[in-house]
């Protein structure tokens, strides 16, 4: 057992980083929430040159197989830099159309998701799509009929205005039965962990911000990070994320060996990340005060997004749930 | 003991509801935050105080009508049960005022009451500044002496409205190198059209300009318009700052009207099976009973010829916590449409959720952070020794 | 409106304080656990004698009269001095029987009960009577029909030593059908109400030792009490307490005027006293550190009651159904 | 990135595994607090030994089977899975030999662990006095040099099971007046049966004697007993104290062996729909599973030669938590069975959940309660100045 990440992977995650870090992302969300999806395309192309989107196609269509571990390196530096758009729903689609089985289909559309020429919407389970108005396409799982369609209804300002929320119309009918439900599974099951590998990344950007802002704010002739209850409330942050990246990393291990437990892997990273980073959220605007509360500061862009985040592709509610739907505890472990 | 309202405040709540049942609009007014919205809920003013409900617990000759402390919890009651529109007056009269009443001159009361009850004049507050949050008392900004009043110079912040507002107030530091930081201060009204005064706004979270920065250069300001004495102005503003915790800024009928909504919403909505989401609408309303109750006891302390100190930090920390978790419990109630914004075409009917929502999580911060007013309830009330915090 | 106790009620409370804190309870708490009754017993006519079980007897029996109240003023001060015994029990069967109609039983045991010759047990709802081996009687209610038994299983070791359980065996059929559970109903609700009551009075003990404890305990050259972790908790403690005793009065006074919300507003006090105390109880514990861990510390008679006044005549679960089983909100109130 | 074990480790697990199911005895032993138990207890350590079961990760030559630290996470895990009994051995192989292994001699190494492997002397620690809980540095008991050795005096408290040990491990002063109080103490070895040595039981909880008072009275320790440099002692007992917060005493199979018993539980006896309980009964599943991989993960990183610090306190402030909410769980899943005693006759048969509430309670507390672990993590994790804590 070496359950660390390779040097390769923390490579990886460091090159998107540094990526992200000196692409002025905030910007780009502020465009984005505006209705402006230039800049944040223009990031989604350096993601995808960087890698990112092939990680979820297969290697006849451009991509690098199914590798759910970096995939959520990746969505880890995404979250952290609070990138716009259907990420995780377009890494989504791309697992959904190589399961469906309808060739011409992934053939259109797998090589531009792994080149980033094309952003991809995926609507299951909700009425709404995420970025309908920025994507190209967008599939819509519903009632064992898949769609494809490029019309959406008005958008619906939501708590995290860079998540553009909108109902699919219409559109044309790919495939109908059992084979939808069955290529939507594993599809959902991706976009669920790697929301919640976007969510601890989401996290740790915010406790950073929070600890940095502690160590500097000064009241009573103190750093506000020298009073006790602010240390802890950042020291139980901190505790939340740290527990919750193991389940990540051992939900995307379970995805690439197939593993039963998977599933149920993936809804206890989920229900770990989600609310972690939801209490990061909370944290960062309470101890930045008035301060976090505004959205001139660039933290708020990351505050808004946990909430979003944490009930995304699977409520907590619904992930424990799933985390107790199946075969239960053995010696080598409790799911 | 008992919790019954006399047959005059019972007739009073009476009187209130049947006049909410006629004039509260049918839609909802557009956000406070706009320039739009803002003239609307002043519009609300003055139907309120055209029929005197806009200051009840206002002596009659100030547009008032005497009210009690039971008949005004009866009036917050029934305004919030009815969803009437939130009150674009509040910081003056709930925060000035009682200082006015408290510590200002009859020629103040005179001047600033009237046009503050018809809502002709929306005040701002003025208290923090971009190094003083928590730690009020180390306030920079200046009032210096000129011939007939004084010359305010410095930086506010997180001033609730004063985009769209006419006037603030708040504490300037008139003498400087005092032996404690809470001395030297003085406060005073401005005018925000006056000569020296900018005023920028500050987006909220959710982008609606909530709050804004006041650049102040010279801004003069009369005599007539320093409450208290000069240099006396941190005890006279402690009045306005318990007032703020305490029983007047957060109502229980804010409570208990949320609480009966989010019961509503969850009969309607939610599945009775689930006892997860279950629990925590029974909290809400089990926390919003506890809070007006609560308040019932202090108001009969009031009555009895008591008096509330240190008490209104529990108040403060209480009603901040459970405001921000029965919002999170409505938001999950309502799935996918618990995120939506006010404005948007899906919204969930029943009640603006997601904006009380991101209005709920101020709660902890302001009028004094729930750290504060912990080491207040833990020093003060349970007698614990004073740390340095850190 | 006047929601404040009277000057009477109050000195009733101060009263019962100041005889119960002469009367040496934690002794007597520690030979009940032992099953030695007897300094309970002597404890009991004491009770009696200060009126304490006549408020849940009619004056024809030689009470006072249902006085809800005062019974939640006589029980707050019970449960801060952790009395044991079958004191709910007492005087909810004391209801019982003056609802139930059958005047043999009524006649033979209300009196007793209000002269303190007689704690009487009452079991419903769970298998277990308390102290049964220490009452001169049980009622039990069970299947629509009411019993009477002096006869009981083994003692049930429990967390709480001096609350003794055991199952009731046997007895003499007193009624059979409706009117068992019409008398039920209030006698159910009102040990509800004193049981918040008692949780109240415990927590506000459990708070008052710990306060002390922290204002006193020196480490790292500071009283304990000065570091800002151990005040906020000792704050947070007193702001559930301080918001569960307005509810417990309330719902004493719905009892009092026969109000239809009197159910829902008792399952509200017990909620949030229940809680409150247990809450406090777990605050004692950690800020006592291993000494609160300890049986020879009197405070441990006191944490050890918490959990169990929490979950009996209705677990927090049970309470919180019932709160929303009803009319619902109106400007006047949330219940 | 892996989660596997090697054929040999999965080898390893299923020798114990078989073991195990042949002698973990069918009924629970009495309660190791009571003399009869400790006996027991005692016994089932030398059947442990006697197949090498006792201290998996020693040297061959010591009675182990030079077990990697993934071995032994495999073993624990099978060791909880089997329900077997509680180990009196603990405290010895856990606190005391990390240190012998670390600062010991040969001539100590081969002298106690032999007879600690097999349960032939059982140690108890004795760290604390009553004046010196968190602040352990504040020690009073003394050490003074005498021919040959140390007469130790004072008291010692909380001696988790020192009223049937055999001997005890502690720190004491050895010089007055040090510069800081870290300074100037030893680390020593002692028997509790020696002339000046009185042991007196304190009740825990429950009423069971699971520590004791130690009162010291010059109590002579020849310097072969020494542990480390005298005047080392601080330095000496931070790798046990590490041990004790971090890898060692709360081993990952311990809760998910507890998580899959409550899992089991709820799926007996609980209420499928009721969600309240069911997402408590998966945060408890989720927390096991986590602590787990945490574990796995801190595991990789030492065998890969890196070293874990204050990383310990992260460790011990998750498990404690997560042991008292799943216990609290169990206990609300029982209904009127949850807070039977494990010796009552009607107690529920799967698992003793009152005794494990109890013990969880205990958690936050001992081994450096988790106020200090936070205020590590947030010091030593996350770079927040150091304050006075007040």
């Amino acid at each position: 057992m070496r359950f660390l990440l390779s040097d390769e992977q923390r490579e990886f995650g460091r090159t998107l980083n540094a990526l992200l870090g000196a692409a002025g992302t905030p910007a780009a969300v502020r465009a984005w929430a505006s209705g402006d999806h230039k800049p944040g395309r223009a990031l989604w192309a350096r993601l995808a040159e960087a890698g990112v989107f092939g990680l979820a196609v297969p290697e006849e269509h451009g991509g690098m197989g199914l590798l759910p571990l970096e995939l959520t390196v990746a969505f880890c530096e995404l979250g952290r830099h609070a990138v716009p758009g259907p990420l995780a729903e377009t890494v989504a689609a791309a697992v959904f159309l190589h399961r469906l089985g309808d060739g011409a289909a992934a053939g259109e559309w797998l090589p531009r998701i792994a080149s980033g020429e094309a952003v991809v919407g995926l609507c299951a389970g909700s009425p709404y799509a995420l970025d309908a108005d920025a994507a190209d396409t967008v599939f819509v799982i519903q009632d064992g009929v898949a769609r494809r369609t490029g019309r959406h209804g008005p958008v619906q300002p939501s708590l995290d205005p860079a998540r553009r929320l909108s109902r699919p119309l219409d559109g044309t009918v790919l495939v109908r039965g059992p084979a939808v439900a069955a290529a939507a599974a594993p599809a959902l099951d991706l976009a669920r962990l790697v929301t919640a590998a976007q969510s601890l990344g989401l996290g740790r950007a915010l406790l950073t911000a929070t600890v940095d802002h502690a160590r500097q704010r000064t009241q009573f002739h103190a750093p506000i990070g020298s009073f006790q209850a602010v240390k802890h409330r950042l020291a139980d942050t901190l505790i939340g994320l740290e527990f919750a990246q193991p389940l990540v990393h051992a939900a995307a291990l379970a995805v690439a060996a197939g593993a039963p437990a998977a599933g149920r892997e993936i809804a206890a990273a989920k229900v770990a990340a989600g609310e972690a980073a939801y209490a990061a959220a909370r944290t960062a605007l309470q101890l930045h005060g008035a301060l976090g509360y505004t959205e001139e500061l660039d933290l708020s862009l990351w505050i808004r997004k946990a909430r979003a985040l944490r009930d995304a592709w699977g409520t907590p509610a619904e992930c424990r749930a799933r985390v107790l739907a199946g075969a239960g505890a053995s010696a080598e472990g409790p799911l | 003991m008992d919790l019954d309202f006399t047959p005059a405040e019972d007739a009073f709540r009476a009187e209130a509801r049947a006049w909410l049942a006629a004039h509260v609009p049918a839609a909802p007014l557009p956000s406070l935050e706009t320039a739009e919205g803002f003239a609307a809920h002043r519009e609300w003013e003055r139907q309120l105080a055209a029929d005197r409900w806009s200051v009840v617990s206002w002596p009659e000759e100030l547009g008032g009508r005497g009210a009690s402390l039971f008949e005004w919890l009866a009036f917050e009651e029934e305004y919030y049960a009815a969803g009437a529109p939130g009150r674009v007056g509040q910081n003056g009269i709930s925060l000035l005022a009682p200082t006015l009443f408290e510590h200002g001159t009859d020629a103040q009361r005179a001047r600033v009451l009237g046009p503050m009850a018809s809502g002709e004049v929306i005040w701002a507050q003025a208290w923090s500044e971009p190094e003083s949050g928590s730690d009020l008392a180390s306030l920079r900004s200046t009032a210096v002496r000129t011939a007939g009043g004084w010359l305010l110079s410095g930086q506010k912040t997180w001033s609730s409205r004063a985009a769209f507002a006419d006037r603030a107030f708040g504490l300037f530091r008139s003498e400087q190198g005092t032996a404690r930081p809470h001395q030297g201060l003085t406060y005073l009204m401005f005018p925000l059209d006056a000569p020296g005064v900018t005023v920028r706004p500050i987006g909220r979270l959710d982008g609606k300009p909530a709050f804004a920065e006041l650049f102040l250069d010279e801004v003069f300001v009369p005599d007539a318009d320093v409450i208290g004495e000069p240099g006396q102005g941190w005890r006279v503003a402690m009045s306005t700052a318990g007032n703020e915790r305490g029983l007047t800024l957060r109502s229980p009928g804010r409570f208990t009207a949320a609480a009966g909504r989010l019961t509503a919403l969850w009969r309607s909505a939610g599945d009775p099976s689930d006892t997860a989401l279950r629990d925590r609408v029974a909290d809400a309303v089990i926390g919003a009973r506890a809070y007006q109750l609560f308040t019932y006891a202090h108001a009969s302390r009031l009555a009895a010829g008591g008096s509330i100190g240190a008490e209104s930090s529990l108040n403060k920390v209480f009603w901040s916590e459970l405001d921000i978790a029965l919002h999170e419990t409505a938001l999950d109630l309502l799935g996918p449409y618990g995120t939506l914004a006010d404005d948007a075409d899906d919204a969930p009917g029943q009640g603006s959720w997601a904006d009380g929502y991101t209005f709920s999580l101020a709660g902890p911060i302001y009028a004094g952070t729930n750290e504060i007013q912990r080491d207040i309830v833990a020093e003060r009330l349970l007698g614990l020794p004073k740390g340095r915090r850190a």
